[in-house]
């Protein structure tokens, strides 16, 4: 069964919306922090141009908002450890996976449907 | 069955509202359970007291009332993106030196943890997003 | 069985490439709001993959007049099918 | 020049948004009426998924609301007459201009520029 | 030249009220007269009174405040669009039989027909949507 | 001159197709907020009618950490630079 080297958990929040142009992304990390913060174990997947937010070098935004690369940063302390990296929108942007700002482990199309199916709860932003 | 249901869309402006009230009447119409409705995103607009839509339109905060009213569902509103969007209870307002309010009851301000119990504790959580 | 829920229409979003990317052998797909387009059959060979698995809510394709264009392999249910199917699937996921 | 055939005007509406899915075509369709009430003259063009606004047999929305097929219906009481639709747009969803419930022009991409060099104001929607 | 905005993307969701505001600042930092910014759609969410974002957001209600107070810039709130969110001033409460009240000036509730005059009376006409 | 002015990534939403066909010869695009991924040299290809007449946003790009990361076609411009552009054009066109 593919969804045997699925990593197992609670929550699976899927990132598809790119830093600053909407409070998508900040939104779905809030998501993830609280959920880790009780307990639960969270993964996260960035798919599409949702993969924009691990990209270094962020800056603030139009009017000095801060964006998530922070929030980001502190994923470690909260548990969450299982990022992963949608492969093709990586290629499709031509991003190379070991130059983004935090390690995430670039996942193919194939392997979504087993990760989905892997987590009880499964929430897109 | 227990059901929840996270709205994101703002009302009038995106489907996801009347979709997830139609989808509501309908959970309940089947014999389940409707625990809770929770608003995150634009979907805190929801909850504003002061919507006055024309008479040939739905009232969408009545009608989340309504289901609150009949089927006791819990009407969650997430605090912080609530705030930052202008829906503020009485005791937000006096907590931000702000005269009037623009949240009632039986919405409730809570914290996004209210979203992840759901998650846990219901059956099904199914979200209308914009 | 999970039942993936997309309102998006092919013609203009390119979420739905992800969500049948996302879905297992046994999953099924839900068209609602915009995103009924697709049940017309001029759009539905984008969900080629999930045709055999492919509903589309009544109720949104009346309101636009298209009730009587899906094509023939699409699914068409009422919002009661629609909890049906949440009732029928181990949990449900929403793409926008 | 290829603006000379194109229709000169006010007001040149463009509507992407398909009905009922959100508010967009009715709210462009307001701005169209109200300018029409202002005298301006103004121009529909029904682009991408918004050639579904003119598709017949619309019903009422989600909660019974009641769509924007009886706004269309007044377009001619208010002297709005310059239809367009995309007809890409037709192709692409297999749909015949002659079957829609109004007459509007297709117009192909190429014309396009042209119709918004001719208005003083484009708003999309 | 004398500029008009056009903003329709709620605030906090969407870049749109914040590019709004960035480009107006440029505007009249580069001599011109704003004269008027119109909130339609979700745009008119800009316009609550009672939004209380964390400090260390940007507070979008009261930037557009300052914008009319540094520079006259009128900040005209579709009514139609207002009243069915729950953006109501103190008549339109009264109107509307609601205590209390969620907009007020320097934002003004305006009818459609001042959008349309705009795209009249000004050089420019710059729409920022969601 | 007209600008047409884009703020969404065209690996997201097919919106900007009909912006190009809405461009005459003379007109500019500006990519704005998340249009500012399509500057990028693995995106710039479907903006190839218009290569010459192409702007981004510095501000923008910097913050998605682009600003070093555009197509060298792409004519980079801040916000001052975007009410340049808007005075130079005879009118905008905002495509969402």
């Amino acid at each position: 069964m593919e969804s045997q080297d699925a990593p197992r958990g609670d929550l699976l929040v899927i990132l598809r919306h790119p830093p600053h142009g909407t409070s998508w992304l900040r939104d779905g990390l809030d998501a993830a922090l609280v959920a880790a913060a009780f307990g639960q174990s969270v993964s996260l997947l960035f798919q599409g141009d949702g993969v924009l937010a691990l990209h270094p070098g962020q800056g603030s935004g139009a009017l000095g908002q801060k964006g998530t690369a922070a929030t980001l940063e502190m994923l470690g302390m909260y548990d969450i450890e299982a990022l992963f990296v949608d492969a093709d929108a990586l290629a499709r942007l031509e991003l190379a996976a070991d130059a983004l700002m935090l390690s995430a482990e670039p996942v193919d199309a194939t392997r979504t449907a087993a990760m989905i199916a892997a987590h009880r709860l499964v929430l897109v932003f | 069955m227990r059901y929840a249901l996270l709205v994101q869309g703002a009302p009038y402006s995106q489907q996801a509202s009347h979709s997830a009230l139609r989808f509501a009447r309908a959970v309940v119409a089947r014999g389940h359970t409707l625990s809770s409705v929770f608003f995150y995103h634009d979907g805190v607009y929801n909850a504003a007291r002061l919507a006055a839509p024309p008479q040939d339109e739905p009232h969408l905060p009545d009608a989340w009332c309504e289901l609150h009213a009949q089927h006791g569902t819990m009407l969650l509103v997430c605090i912080a993106s609530a705030l930052r969007r202008g829906l503020l209870d009485e005791r937000e307002a006096a907590r931000h030196g702000k005269s009037g309010h623009s949240l009632e009851p039986p919405f409730e301000l809570t914290g996004l943890g209210q979203l992840i119990d759901l998650g846990q504790a219901c059956d099904r959580l199914v979200t209308f997003s914009p | 069985m999970i039942l993936h829920i997309l309102n998006r229409a092919p013609g203009t979003s390119l979420v739905y490439r992800d969500a049948l990317a996302g879905m297992g052998p046994e999953d099924r797909l839900l068209l609602i709001e915009d995103g009924v387009l697709g049940a017309l059959p001029a759009q539905v060979r984008h969900f080629t993959p999930v045709l055999d698995r492919l509903f589309a809510l009544r109720e949104d394709l009346a309101a636009r007049g298209l009730e009587g264009h899906c094509d023939a392999t699409v699914q068409v249910v009422d919002v009661d099918g629609f909890v049906e199917l949440t009732e029928e699937a181990d949990k449900t996921v929403s793409w926008f």
